[in-house]
């Protein structure tokens, strides 16, 4: 896979300095805090981060599926010249579905029970697409044929328990790619399928991706995954995007003590056998973040007092490399 | 004698369980009368405040029923607006010299609503049903000692004694009205009575209305209306408010605050009548400090029967310290009372009864006894006696008297028409309602001897005299007669408000 | 399916079965004794004994239950103290009186519940949520027979627009039936509605937090149509099953309602039953009211069925 | 959140809690007023009879349907009694039958609850298959049904309102007990053979307080309602004690010429069950943290 860096000029789907808050019982979340980053037109960004790290949120944000309030948004959104977080309710609507396809992660509860599998691959075709009787008919055959759904036109009018959850995850897929979107948003899109299943979910968005030349924004936690699929990675921690790097860059010289962690958590198969590192301790509290670096309460290798008191801000390590440390902390042994 | 709701519990009960074993289908009652109402006349839609309980006037105690019953069914006498008994099922009646036989004729030609001729046989199934079923008006012929079909058109009472007042007993109410013995064998009675009357049932919807058609065959004269609705209505305001809208033409269940003001406008005619009516208290003779009679004269002087008056009646009612109404020809001027607390708390003194706490029994049944009650209870208490009030729903209310369980209570006696229904069955030792007990030898013999009395001016002494010691005795403390309160539309015509309450429309008409 | 619905019965039938066994022993603490109480003043023991006999009341108790009981499924529900009448006749007699008020109350109650619930939901935190929050509290807080007063007063006595009471059969006379029943049914659509408002609310507000919705929403499909077709039909289940249990505060209304607008249906027959102490009718008419109930709920579990492709019984 | 509690002693955060939720509510300005108007209603009905301008029963006929004004602020009634006097000492009435009838309730539906929830089985069935009968009374319904064998009265208006409400408790707490029962640290309690009575009183009854609480300030508000209903229908308080139910009935027969005294009640009733209906929402805002985790779940990814 290439290590290139995209150009912005290049790239389908940019955000820039993206920041959402949450207005809650007990003060102001800063959930998601300056986040850029962006993607090009076949090519693969793999958000990487624990749970509550805001990735999740942020996409959320770009796909504008957050209500408001309580969360509050801001930054900018670019897609193809246009910054969604100024465009109109109507005209966002109008990119949801049709050129931002979003599949969420788990399949047994984003299918509406109430509905059948056909009507759900296909309200948005007829919606955005125009379609109708027969045509659209035809359309969510070929979507489900698409995504690898056996016999399709006889599931048509099946509903969503009549489906195991692989079959609903290709379903959900077929729904996000159903107008062939431009950017599609995987949020956990396999974490909760069983591990043969996840590998063949995998294996057919790659395939759908290089068939249509879209982007992919894969957000994960399991770097596992990551190393398969992305071009480049960004790491993101408490909010904050704390590294970024060509994916061979960054599992070749991860930089940030907390990717290091998180490559240390990784079973590595066929490996030393070693027990698994894990980073003690929680992520901080929305509510009350760390003065200084985000990191510092769990760093293993706090320097000094102004990582304690000063946040760090990001800065470029090597080619399309960038981390948000004060001092270079690269790995000393690494694998 | 008694009309009214006043045993309702009893005998409601009673029955019940009779008609438990009767079993009871359902009773059509459908449109199709015999008679065949040509609905000619107009419709009369009258507001009653309460749904008759049944029909069958032998059981019913309800007022609302015999609202009803007044119309469809007729007595052998039936009394006139003065309260006189004129000739009625029954042309014309004598007495034998010992006074101890009645000879009625009875009217030729009367049918009853099926079309069934009415004959002396139909008297006499009514008067033994009476009697043998121990209905609740049986007590009316405690006196007969048999009663016979002499022929067709002639019905013979024998008494056991001289009996004055038997045109009262017989004919005061449609409780004793002559009712067909196949509608009573049918079971059809209870909602699809079968009389003589002026008005013949067509509808019953339960808890809406009952429907009658003029009988054109009455033996009265074809009624000038074509028809009678009555409508139920609890709520008095509401009542008003269907009267001023002209949804009803007429009813009795005016919100008594408003009368004194409706009167003057002219939208609505109202009528009030001094009624037969009594409402008293009384206390427990059998309990102490009542037994003695200082400590009632105490309670006597201690209420303002005027407070009470205005308060419970809004005015419509006439204080009187004796039971019998001064609008009746029995009416006794004696009234040794007056409010006046200082002389109460000096009886009370002599009497030595210090703190005295009254258990005092209302019933929400007669909203206004809970009214006076309050009244009294603000009263007594400058007397330094604190009135306990206690309501209850009817039927335990009526328990607890029969059984003793008070030491005071209030209630009225609604209908009575002759002397000795006002003051037998309540102060006779061995009255029937003497719920009080109250024994005085001399009142006793007063009352026996009265009511055998056929001389009027001779009985209208001798219950002169027994009413002066029952009120001196205070063995009841009696407060008002209410007044008949009704109000209709202009339109309706030629109806009379009477001092009995019953409401009869047959002479009544709607102009237009 | 069958199966589930016979399943279903035999579970309502147990309940009210349970149900009839409540109210005959609440007869059985009833103090006094009926036949003391009908006697009255004229007491004598044969009597006594005989009107005990025949009305049964001199068996054992659970001979007296299970005849009860055994009557009672041949549709004999006794007979009336006070009017002589079969019981099952006199409540049928009142049940489309009853039937019709509560059905139009409830039409009236979703009628406002499903817009200010929906309102409140989608517009959550905003100045109309609040609105109509404080209107459903208002109406769950009003006494239903205070607002019957001051309807009467206002739309009869001040205004004169809408007779103050009575009832007229739908088939005799729709306009004047709609004349008499607006106000009974508003007082108690309203307080029923008020209380149903909020569970709308958070029913929709769970439904719009449902995962499938936000998938929804990323098809870009238009609000209403997400709300209309995702939204309502996730809520319908919750809301319906509350509708079914909230039925017995209305059917309560309607008892107190029809006392106040002499409404001839089952709640003043019942309300006078117990003011004349009309035992066997009180009887029957609770047993009325609970089957209903029971029947009712019955139907909305079937109802599930056919509004959730999850379930098949 | 789970993971919190179920790691501290159960007996540890209640201290806390009860700030917070104290907190919480008062956040809320629509509860600040409800509470206000609780405490008001309070302090008439512990000082009523001190507070009213004129005795309840002190009758002057000539002084009735007097509108209101500066002498009888509420008018006076038919009896000419003043209507504020009797409002105002009212209060103790509606509040104590519904302090006592919601703790009959209170007592017997969470004995139920616990026993049923914590024990299963056919105790289980039994009792809550007798809960769902008498859930399927109308609530009014049930109390006239019991009231009509009991007998009209204070007494057994709150007895028979305690009956009615009785089954919302029991299911309500055995709900929650089921959702603790299994909690690691009742298990724990109860592998160390603490005793059923100590387990359902120190482990499982303050965990499943929060939902009571709530249920118990929102009953009490339907409490008041009920017995303000059967009082209306003459089955409740009986005269001469007032009673703002008793005191529509009384007064509907005069709401043409006296509206005050069917407008001055309705409104206390009113009033009263607004106050209890909010300071219940806020403290079920407050104390059900279902309903929190709605709002705080959305700010997590």
């Amino acid at each position: 896979m290439s290590a290139e860096v995209s150009s912005p000029a290049e790239s389908v789907l940019s955000v820039r300095d993206l920041t959402v808050r949450f207005a809650t019982r007990r003060g102001v979340a800063t959930v998601v805090d300056d986040v850029s980053w962006e993607v090009a037109a076949g090519e693969t960004l793999a958000i990487v981060g624990e749970s509550g790290s805001g990735k999740s949120v942020s996409a959320l944000a770009v796909m504008g599926l957050l209500p408001t309030p309580p969360a509050r948004v801001q930054g900018q959104v670019w897609l193809e010249g246009s910054d969604l977080l100024q465009a109109s309710p109507q005209e966002r609507r109008r990119t949801r579905g049709r050129r931002l396809g979003m599949v969420f992660q788990d399949p047994m509860t984003s299918l509406n029970p109430f509905l059948t599998i056909g009507k759900q691959v296909s309200e948005g075709v007829e919606h955005h697409l125009g379609l109708h009787g027969s045509e659209l008919r035809d359309r969510a055959v070929e979507l489900l044929g698409l995504v690898g759904i056996p016999a399709p036109a006889d599931r048509l009018d099946e509903h969503p328990h009549q489906f195991s959850g692989g079959m609903r995850q290709r379903v959900m897929i077929a729904i996000a790619l159903a107008c062939e979107p431009q950017v599609l948003i995987a949020d956990e899109a396999t974490t909760a399928l069983d591990v043969t299943t996840q590998a063949q979910i995998i294996e057919l968005l790659g395939r759908l991706q290089e068939d249509m030349g879209m982007a992919v924004v894969w957000i994960t936690h399991d770097l596992g995954v990551v190393a398969g699929i992305a071009d480049r990675v960004s790491v993101m921690y408490a909010g904050q995007v704390v590294e970024e790097a060509p994916v061979d860059a960054l599992y070749a010289d991860p930089r940030h003590p907390y990717t290091q962690g998180l490559l240390g958590a990784l079973p590595v198969i066929g490996g030393h056998g070693r027990e698994l590192a894990t980073i003690s301790g929680l992520p901080p509290d929305p509510l009350q973040m760390p003065p200084g670096c985000r990191f510092w309460p769990r760093c293993t290798r706090r320097l000094d007092a102004r990582c304690e008191h000063e946040p760090p801000t990001m800065w470029e390590v090597g080619p399309g490399h960038r981390v948000r440390t004060f001092y270079d902390t690269a790995r000393e042994g690494s694998r | 004698m008694r009309v009214s709701r006043w045993s309702t519990a009893l005998a409601a009960l009673v029955l019940t369980t009779t008609a438990c074993s009767g079993g009871g289908e359902s009773v059509d009652v459908g449109g199709s009368g015999s008679g065949g109402a040509d609905a000619s006349g107009a419709q009369l839609v009258a507001a009653l405040s309460a749904e008759p309980d049944q029909l069958d006037p032998h059981k019913t105690t309800a007022y609302a029923s015999f609202q009803v019953l007044e119309n469809v069914y007729d007595t052998l006498v039936q009394p006139d607006e003065q309260l006189e008994m004129r000739p009625a099922l029954a042309e014309s009646w004598e007495t034998s010299k010992d006074q101890l036989t009645w000879t009625f004729k009875l009217r030729n030609g009367v049918k009853f609503h099926d079309g069934k001729d009415f004959t002396a046989d139909d008297v006499v199934y009514s008067y033994e049903r009476i009697i043998d079923e121990e209905l609740s008006n049986a007590y009316r012929f405690e006196s007969v000692k048999n009663v016979r079909a002499v022929d067709d058109t002639t019905v013979e009472i024998e008494v056991k004694r001289p009996t004055p007042n038997l045109l009262a007993l017989i004919g005061g109410f449609k409780g004793m009205a002559i009712v067909s013995e196949e509608n009573v064998t049918s079971g059809d009675i209870g909602r699809g009575p079968v009389g003589t009357g002026p008005f013949m049932l067509d509808e019953y919807v339960s808890g809406d209305s009952i429907t009658l058609t003029a009988n054109e065959d009455y033996w009265g004269g074809a009624p000038e209306l074509g028809s009678v609705q009555f409508t139920f209505v609890s709520e008095p305001t509401v009542a008003l408010a269907n009267l001023q809208s002209g949804e009803v033409q007429w009813t009795d269940n005016l919100p008594p605050q408003q009368v004194e003001a409706l009167g003057s406008d002219g939208t609505i005619e109202t009528g009030v009548v001094p009624s037969n009516d009594y409402w008293y208290f009384a206390a427990n003779q059998a309990r102490p400090p009542f037994d003695d009679p200082l400590v009632r004269q105490a309670l006597a002087y201690g209420v303002d029967r005027e407070e009470i008056t205005e308060a419970a009646k809004f005015g419509l009612a006439t204080v009187n310290q004796t039971a019998i109404p001064r609008t009746s020809q029995w009416y006794y001027d004696y009234a040794p009372y007056s409010y006046d607390p200082e002389r109460a708390r000096q009886l009370l003194d002599e009497a030595g009864v210090e703190n005295l706490t009254i258990d005092f029994m209302v019933t929400n049944e007669y909203p206004e006894t809970i009214s006076a009650a309050q009244v009294m209870a603000d009263q007594l208490s400058e007397v330094g006696v604190k009135l306990d009030i206690r309501t209850e729903d009817f039927a335990t209310w009526l328990d607890d008297q029969a059984k003793g369980n008070f030491d005071a209570f209030m209630l009225g006696w609604l209908g009575n028409i002759d002397p000795q229904d006002f003051y037998y069955a309540q102060h006779h030792s061995d009255g029937a309602n003497n719920y009080q007990k109250y024994s005085n030898p001399e009142v006793d013999r007063l009352l026996d001897q009265a009511g055998q009395e056929t001389d009027d001016e001779q009985r209208q002494e001798l219950y002169n005299q027994a009413v002066e010691i029952i009120v001196d005795d205070a063995s009841y403390i009696y407060l008002y007669n209410p007044d008949v309160v009704q109000g209709w539309a202009p339109e309706l015509k030629g109806y009379t408000v009477r001092p009995d309450r019953a409401i009869r429309f047959h002479q009544a008409s709607l102009s237009e | 399916m069958a199966r589930y619905v016979l399943r279903r019965a035999g579970q309502a039938a147990v309940v009210l079965l349970g149900v009839s066994l409540i109210v005959f022993a609440l007869m059985q603490l009833v103090p006094g004794d009926p036949v003391r109480v009908a006697l009255g003043t004229r007491f004598d023991q044969e009597t006594y004994d005989a009107l005990r006999a025949r009305a049964g009341l001199d068996q054992p108790l659970p001979v007296q239950y299970a005849q009860y009981l055994g009557n009672a499924l041949t549709g004999d529900l006794g007979v009336s103290f006070r009017s002589g009448q079969p019981v099952t006749a006199s409540l049928l007699e009142r049940l489309p009186a009853t039937l019709s008020l509560a059905g139009v109350a409830l039409l009236i109650a979703l009628l406002i519940a499903v817009p200010l619930g929906l309102i409140s939901a989608t517009r959550s935190g905003k100045v109309s949520d609040y609105v109509a929050t404080v209107f459903s509290q208002i109406g769950v807080s009003i006494p239903d027979f205070w607002m019957a007063i001051l309807l009467i007063v206002l739309f009869t006595s001040t205004l004169g627009w809408l007779p103050p009471s009575g009832y007229v059969p739908f088939t005799e006379d729709p306009v004047d039936w709609l004349a008499h029943i607006v106000l009974p049914a508003v007082t108690v659509g309203v307080v029923s509605g008020s209380i149903l408002t909020r569970f709308v609310r958070s029913a929709v507000l769970e439904s719009m937090g449902q995962e499938h919705v936000r998938t929804a929403t990323a098809k870009g499909l238009p609000g209403s149509l997400v709300l209309r077709r995702h939204v309502l039909r996730g809520a319908l289940v919750p809301i319906l099953t509350v509708t079914g249990v909230q039925l017995a505060t209305l059917l309560g209304g309607v008892v107190v309602v029809e006392v106040i607008f002499a409404w001839p249906g089952l709640g003043r027959l019942t309300y006078d039953a117990v003011a004349a102490r009309d035992y066997p009718l009180m009887q029957g008419a609770v047993l009325m009211f609970a089957a209903v109930f029971l029947l009712v709920n019955l139907l909305v579990d079937l109802l599930y069925a056919a509004l959730d492709p999850r379930i098949r019984y | 959140m789970s993971d919190q509690a179920s790691s501290q002693a159960p007996e540890a955060p209640a201290a806390e809690q009860r700030f917070q939720t104290l907190r919480a509510v008062l956040a809320n300005r629509l509860a600040v007023v409800g509470l206000l108007v609780l405490a008001a209603l309070v302090v008439a009905a512990l000082f009523g009879p001190q507070l009213a301008p004129y005795g309840i029963n002190a009758i002057e006929v000539e002084d009735r349907f007097q509108s209101p004004s500066l002498d009888h602020l509420f008018g006076t009634d038919e009896l000419g009694r003043d209507v504020f006097s009797r409002v105002l000492v009212a209060a103790r009435v509606s509040l104590q039958v519904g302090a006592i009838a919601v703790g009959i309730s209170l007592v017997a539906g969470v004995t139920l609850g616990l026993v049923a929830g914590f024990y299963g089985g056919r105790i289980d069935d039994v009792v809550m298959r007798v809960m769902d009968m008498l859930f399927a009374f109308p609530a009014i319904l049930l109390a006239i049904a019991i009231l009509a064998v009991l007998g009209p009265g204070l007494t057994n208006a709150m007895i028979a309102i305690g009956i009615v409400y009785t089954p919302i408790f029991a299911r309500i707490c055995r709900a929650s007990v089921l959702s603790v029962r299994e909690e690691v640290f009742v298990r724990a309690a109860r592998s160390i053979g603490a005793s059923d009575f100590r387990l359902l009183r120190l482990h499982i009854l303050p965990n499943v307080l929060a939902p009571i609480i709530v249920q118990t300030s929102l009953s009490l508000a339907f409490a008041i309602l009920s017995e303000a209903a059967l009082s209306f229908l003459g089955l409740g308080v009986q005269p001469p004690q007032p009673s703002w139910g008793r005191m529509l009935f009384d007064g509907r027969g005069f709401i043409e010429q006296a509206w005050w005294m069917g407008v001055f009640p309705g409104l206390a009733i009113f009033v009263t069950v607004l106050a209890f209906n909010i300071v219940g929402d806020a403290m079920r805002d407050a104390l059900d943290p279902k309903q929190r985790s709605v709002i705080e779940s959305r700010g997590q990814s």
